[in-house]
């Protein structure tokens, strides 16, 4: 492990960046705040003016509002100009580490494949960005379309009988999903049950979106293997339970070969069982919500199915159902009646609507583009590939002193494992926090895991199907790296990062109400009162 | 082709045989298939999924979906003065170029080193929203302006303890719709009447129906169909006088012209950013806010994430998350609501969209908007058998009543569609009591030689 | 509008009156017309230039400039069998992605170190496309393959000495139009006869024509006419027995399937890159490419820059100009030619184009390219009184001859462009000697479909 | 000034970066060559393979041409996925100073000003990208007009007649019309002039491409205005004169005022006279080519009229000519006959084509686009502001100690200015080299000037009306902080750049025949060779 290189020669060359770290400094533009760059009078944008016969005809617009209604002070916005505002956000785009620019699998959870852009070129299209979501049905064919065959494909990658592609998110799945099961027990004039199962290492959205529709929520322990094992469930689940929510595997990557027997005692107990398949990538193809017994499950089209994150959203959850619950799913759904696609609103057990209009038709576009790229066998090889990368990852990973992959040891796991540094911190001190910083100055992202840290200092890696062995070497090489370094010089890692975009970032402003400032006109007026006689 | 290589996707790299062989080895499997091991047979699915393709070549793909999304035809081709609260405004380039950049369309879920700048531009989004709205604390985006209004009032709720919301029955019916799933069993949800003439709250009904239960008065400024709610400091009085939280439900591209609700007593602020610089997207553009003051008994009831700003000893800005130990991923079902993946990549446009307007932009945009509005506004209202159903003033949206001519909404539109033209969205069914109306959206985007050729073709469809 | 405010356009920010002010007092000047002091009255221009516009929102330019653009009808409405230089073939999305990346996008003349990343990806597409040749000098575009041919034919002027190039009767008119300019006054272009049964060169022509004078014998393969150009061993030795280089003229997007011209004896390759990721861009998308063997006599010959790798005691990888001294840059009219701004941008994006085919992919390209020329030749051929002109293979395109049918050229393409076809190009007026005839062009973007729905087209507009 | 910023205050909040430097640093990827990330097998994009019908009756297409036309080996280019391959180029791009990134106004005579992201949007629709330069021109109206209009618009901005769009840069249109000027002397029998005039100033490109086309290249001397009086002019003028190519202001910024008696004298001694405007940035609309007397003129559209320079092309120039010449201009001519565009190629005296096709027609798209986003005021305002952005530069860098701006003292400039440091290298020891590199530590590019470096140590700054006065600070103040660098610490600007994407980079290699390396190949067989025993 050499961070320098010397003169390259031959061998080094056939050899290229495999053995060797990256000499890496993320863009460093030190922008200010975008009100800095404010001078008074600079235009970035001009909306149109109107024509002078308007103007004649109906004067400034303005003065039809009564006095109260109109704004007296302009809103404070920084004044740029056009090539000012472009440039500002260029060097913060700069200065973000998309996935198209990493090797991001230390993003575990997380799903980040390649997005392939000829999927976001189609999506840019003006037949699909310049379209209304009221226009009249025979305008909108080619967009129903491909929505429609979505449901399709999804009904053939799970096993589960329709979809509706309304939630904007997994969470927003989730919480579809509560509603739903809170609408069929009603339905079946089933009052008493108030109680949602899951467990710890499934998603925080699982539990918390359960609480905002009303449910108890019961969180299993798990067992020696990392997954609840069926005592447990058991023990938890009564007359009261309304369903259960589950991710199989769990960010552990330990699949949960009981999955059926767990559903199966759900079911006997008058319970539904929704699937969190928001991370399939381990599994198309391999094994389906289905036959596990499920009666619902949700993938998230910007995890498995490749379509972009956007720093966060807009994102799309694909929520499927078995026949029994179609007639709760959200309108509209899209059909087709043999000649013609169209939007069916007329369901009258649906649980109404849970996002605007009919979710976000270009990250569906998106997803439809890449499953028919792919085909049956290709989905296959990506779950096949996604588990090849993950377990020669672990491999690799477990030999690094320190490192552990607590639970179901000497097991393959399927497309993610949540690793602990937890020996590596009691023989050096340095904590997974740390080596995560430390991770950045070779550009590359690295995440911990959901709280709670069950698993302590944890790291989440999940590599996909998307990246080259070449590629996991890289990032192998500079995990190996890093705990080298905390080897020998513990307190260079923990002063990290150096080669990120800015040094270390104190934690205490953003939890103290005096001090943290979630705008600039918060900040201004904080700074102001701190300066001022008797401030703090 | 028989005498081609075994078969690698583009997108599958280590799918190359050689490459697989020595991974297996490293790993010490046989076969891929030993390594899912943990799956029981009888899980295991067997069959082919009935997927079409592959399409592998991308010349084909590209073909292929192109070929379907030109049986749409954009409004662009026609004509369209459809709103409803999916707006056709004007998206600048600069917009665009941002929101298509590698790195924020790819970035995720990183820290504020390796993605600074994601969270600096969420933040400016954050304090520009701010400006706009006259509050000193915003959110990162939501999933929309529905969430973002269902969440407002769960907001007021736990703020006040209270457990009911009275909204306007004018209110978008879709809008409504998300609001009740979000709110059950939570919260009742209680609509209030409306003043027939204007279209704007009914005051008296207000006042008998708030009460000590009362969480929340929403109201939207401008409604849903499209008038100004000239009150709303009578209304937020009323909510106050009763314990109870003003939350008010904006069109941010209206605050150019219209006042910040904060002036008129709003404690909550909330809306959809989709006009912010978003195109339609068949309705996959928006992206929702909600804002209020800064104290601490708002602030730690957001479910969302809140990036907030401070400096480092090297006095370098540093972005964080505020008061994190809120959140459902801080704290699962303990915390407020949940959050997840919303709209950040919009959130990030919105701010581009206001820095490159500024405060003079957003002025004179909301005029010739209203310009525009009232220009249609009077030329339709001069044909025979049409009026305009409200006399409240109107910021971009109007209702068209049709009752005069005889038409239906449906055959006004049906006529107006054969000439290429989207007329209003049909209210018939929502409002019946409006009898045929249809509500008209008219933005920026349409020149006076625009609206000119919808009276024309409505004068026509009204013959 | 009289209230606005004093006019600043977003494209020059130190137009806001304040700050011209400010900035006029630090210079101590009184007005900006004072700046100009140096131009004569005499020579100012004091009157309105005849402009329309300004068109100052973004809104109504970018409505405006699509509304003229929209009356462009593009190959993907009609089914298109245009080719002639300017061919239509798929470009990937990548490429689309990094030739409008803004830094690529905007670069210009930086030094290897801030602009250290064009260096490269320029010096890789060098790399990329000498494989593509087999050659081990290529240099950065030039702006298209004519030009490329041109100068290609003056340096093996320069390096032999003399002043006269043999060039084929057969090859693309607007090729030979740039050359002759270029090549005037210093040296002479002349014309070698063709086989009229395959288009090949006539070599009994060649060596009669080849002598003591001759600097370059060139040729194109495949040649404008779409043939393959079988003998081109020949060619270059008839060529070299004289003293004279053999030019090879390529499709660069061939050289997966057909041999690269060193293999035949080519001293100087060149050809356009249009072909390897540029978009038509009605014949904007081209660039022209020269390598050579690394040899001082070659490389001392090239105008244009020629970027190359090295280390440094750091041991990273840098780039910079070989041999700048040689360039007009570094000494004027002492240098070779001249050089300028060309295709920088093309040039890397062929690079992202020949990275993301790959061996594999450019030898399978090739042949779908084949296997879909040779389908519609030969279904072409069986259409009744229509002919193939030349026996020899082709590769992409190929010409068709009308004259058994008693239509013309012209009379064929109005009638396919009823049909939404556009047909191959007429050579009626630049080669009267083959009659009707004309220029087809088949890619890997035309299906089966497409070509039967062409080869249908044609029979109808036979009858 | 300082370079580190101390925890901001309410004071700096106001300033922004205005008076402080960023702390910055370039992108830096350490990337390898592309042919280093191959793996044998990887693929990027898959081309079509023909239907089944096709291939049953043709066969492998390839067996047609005899077995020496065919390619036995296949090019030795690298195999990657087609995620890494955008990775690659993605990071090459960020380490890539593009002008929509930094204050560019350091690179002087290549007038970077703000290229609208508007009209390269537009120059994207396929409605442009999709048309072939064949097409029946009813099919292309669209494009034709747009051409057509540019042509107008160009006549009226410099007084010529008629326009030619077709060269693909402004060293292309130099030859045009040398070529142009050929042409007419050839057409009136006029064979004995074979001289071209030139000046030291003016782009290299004037005297080479006259070269080019067959004349003998005078370079008239500058006088003290910086720019050749008329003596000298009075000299160099003879019956064997055919032409003068000249550019005026030359990057000196200085116009001369006597340019009309210059066109005067050639025209009486037969000669024909050839404006360079390439930079017309600080004229446009205030002096026009036909009011000094000028027979040709040409603009770069990469330059005044914005359109971006994409890494050096592809460019565009619009060459223009008086009523006289306009039979010589290359076919085709964009004409309109009343009803419809179309293509003259019927113009009998035509010199004939200088590239192929029509030029490039996104580049005039995007100028087009440009030229009425302004309209007439809006050009002047350019020039205005242009030559004021200049004119404050200037008398700020000439505040700095060891700065000069030769000839002209004390007049003001138009759109740039080639200064000097000479005073500063013999104060210091540092060079315009030194500057430059550490110029780009603080991310922005600066160029020193053409050759020969006439000036000493020059620099040639042209702010152009893009940048705000913030951002022209921003520049000045990087400037002040290397020239008090250069006083206190003159190692540290010679040892730059630092915070470039490179150290140091050695010129050697690239001049000697045994080292230099064009080619990927063509290194790996020098390295061979290198270490292969007696090699070098
Ligand atoms: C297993 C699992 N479930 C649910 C989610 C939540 O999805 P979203 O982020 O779209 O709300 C995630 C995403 O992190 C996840 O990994
Ligand atoms: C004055 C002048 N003339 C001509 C040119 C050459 O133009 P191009 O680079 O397009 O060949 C330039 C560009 O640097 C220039 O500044």
């Amino acid at each position: 492990m050499r961070e320098t290189r010397p003169e390259r020669d031959e061998t080094d060359v056939k050899k290229g960046d495999r053995d060797v770290l990256r000499r890496f400094h993320e863009a460093k533009w030190d922008e200010p705040v975008i009100f800095e760059l404010s001078t008074a009078g600079e235009r970035g944008v001009l909306p149109p003016e109107v024509e002078k016969e308007i103007a004649d005809e109906v004067g400034d617009g303005v003065s039809s509002l009564p006095e109260s209604m109109r704004r007296k002070r302009p809103p404070a916005l920084p004044e740029l100009s056009q090539a000012r505002v472009l440039r500002h956000y260029l060097r913060l785009s700069q200065e973000t580490l998309g996935a198209d620019l990493n090797v991001d699998v230390g993003q575990g959870t997380c799903t980040m494949k390649y997005s392939p852009k000829v999927n976001d070129q189609l999506a840019g299209m003006p037949e699909i960005t310049e379209l209304h979501p009221l226009q009249d049905e025979a305008t909108v064919q080619g967009i129903l379309e491909i929505m429609y065959n979505l449901d399709l494909f999804m009904r053939e990658i799970s096993g589960m009988d329709q979809f509706s592609l309304q939630p904007g998110g997994g969470s927003q799945a989730m919480a579809n999903r509560a509603c739903m099961i809170r609408a069929y027990h009603e339905s079946r004039g089933d009052k008493n049950r108030d109680e949602m199962l899951t467990t710890i290492f499934s998603h925080p959205s699982d539990a918390a979106a359960a609480a905002v529709a009303g449910f108890k929520v019961i969180t299993v322990p798990p067992g020696k293997n990392g997954y609840p094992d069926l005592e447990a469930f058991e023990k938890a689940i009564s007359d009261r339970t309304a369903g259960l929510m589950i991710t199989n595997p769990e960010d552990t990557g330990i699949f949960n070969p009981d999955i059926d027997r767990v559903t199966r005692m759900v079911h006997d107990a008058g319970g539904l069982c929704a699937y969190d398949q928001a991370n399939a990538n381990g599994m198309l193809g391999i094994t389906r919500a289905r036959e596990a017994g499920f009666d619902m499950c949700f993938f998230n089209l910007h995890k498995s199915f490749s379509t972009p994150h956007g720093c966060g959203g807009p994102a799309s959850a694909a929520l499927g159902v078995s026949r029994e619950l179609a007639r709760f799913l959200p309108v509209p759904i899209v059909s087709f009646d043999g000649r013609k696609y169209y939007l069916d609103y007329d369901r009258p057990d649906s649980i109404g609507k849970v996002r605007t209009w009919y979710g976000v038709p270009p990250v569906h576009l998106k997803a439809y583009s890449w499953i028919v790229a792919l085909g049956d066998e290709g989905l296959k090889e990506v779950a096949r590939i996604a588990v090849l990368n993950n377990n020669y990852v672990m491999k690799k990973v477990l030999e690094m002193p320190g490192a552990s992959a607590p639970y179901g040891r000497g097991r393959y796991r399927l497309e993610q494992v949540r690793y602990s540094w937890e020996r590596l911190r009691e023989l050096t001190g340095v904590t997974t926090d740390d080596i995560q910083r430390r991770a950045f100055d070779f550009g590359v992202h690295y995440w911990t895991s959901h709280h709670p840290f069950v698993v302590p200092e944890p790291m989440t890696v999940e590599p996909t199907e998307s990246y080259s062995k070449a590629e996991l070497d890289e990032f192998l090489n500079i995990l190996r790296h890093i705990v080298h370094e905390a080897q020998m010089e513990p307190e260079k890692v923990r002063n990290a990062p150096y080669n990120s975009v800015v040094r270390r970032i104190p934690s205490a402003p953003f939890d103290d109400p005096d001090r943290w400032a979630i705008t600039w006109r918060a900040y201004l007026k904080k700074q102001r009162r701190e300066r001022a006689p008797g401030g703090h | 082709m028989a005498d081609r290589e075994p078969f690698v996707h583009p997108y599958i790299p280590n799918s190359v045989p050689e490459v697989k062989r020595r991974m297996l080895d490293e790993i010490g499997a046989e076969d891929i298939e030993d390594l899912f091991e943990q799956i029981p047979e009888r899980l295991r699915f067997k069959g082919k999924m009935g997927i079409p393709g592959p399409l592998r070549s991308e010349c084909e793909l590209k073909r292929h979906v192109e070929s379907i999304l030109l049986k749409n035809k954009t409004c662009r081709a026609y004509l369209s003065f459809l709103g409803a609260g999916c707006w056709q405004h004007y998206v600048p380039a600069v917009c665009d170029e941002i929101n298509r950049r590698a790195e924020f369309l790819t970035a995720y879920g990183g820290e504020p080193y390796e993605d600074h700048g994601r969270f600096q531009a969420l933040f400016e989004y954050e304090s520009m929203m701010a400006e706009l709205v006259d509050m000193d604390v915003v959110n990162v985006p939501t999933y929309d302006g529905a969430q973002a209004a269902a969440t407002s009032i769960r907001m007021a709720s736990r703020i006040t303890g209270r457990k009911e919301a009275l909204l306007p029955r004018t209110m978008s019916p879709e809008r409504l719709a998300v609001i009740k799933n979000y709110c059950r069993p939570d919260i009742a949800i209680r609509l209030l009447d409306y003043d027939p003439a204007t279209g704007e709250l009914d005051l008296g009904d207000l006042r008998r129906k708030a009460s000590g239960e009362t969480a929340a008065v929403f109201f939207e400024n401008p409604s849903y169909l499209g008038f100004v709610e000239t009150r709303g400091d009578e209304i937020s009085r009323v909510a106050h006088d009763s314990g109870a939280l003003s939350v008010v439900y904006v069109d941010p591209i209206s605050l150019g012209v219209l006042a910040p609700p904060p002036e008129y007593g709003a404690d909550i602020v909330c809306g959809d950013i989709q006009p912010l610089g978003m195109h339609m997207n068949y309705g996959g553009g928006h992206g929702g806010f909600i804002a209020t003051r800064d104290e601490v008994r708002f602030v730690k009831e957001y479910p969302s994430r809140l990036f907030g700003i401070a400096t480092n000893a090297e006095g370098e800005w540093v972005f964080g998350d505020v008061a994190y130990e809120r959140t459902s991923f801080a704290v699962r079902e303990k915390g407020k609501e949940f959050v997840g993946t919303h709209a950040a990549l919009w959130g990030i446009t919105a701010g581009v969209y206001l820095a490159l307007l500024g405060p003079r932009g957003i002025a004179e945009l909301g005029r010739t908007i209203m310009q525009r509005t009232q220009y249609a506004m009077k030329r339709i209202a001069a044909i025979r058998g049409v009026k305009l159903q409200f006399a409240a003033p109107s910021f971009k949206e109007f209702v068209v009543n049709f009752d005069g001519t005889g038409r239906t909404v449906e055959q006004v539109n049906r006529s107006l569609f054969e000439r290429k033209i989207f007329g209003g969205r049909d209210l018939s069914r929502d409002f019946p009591e409006l009898g045929q109306s249809a509500l008209y959206c008219v933005t920026e985007v349409h020149t006076k030689a625009d609206i000119d050729a919808l009276v024309s073709a409505l004068n026509a469809a009204v013959q």
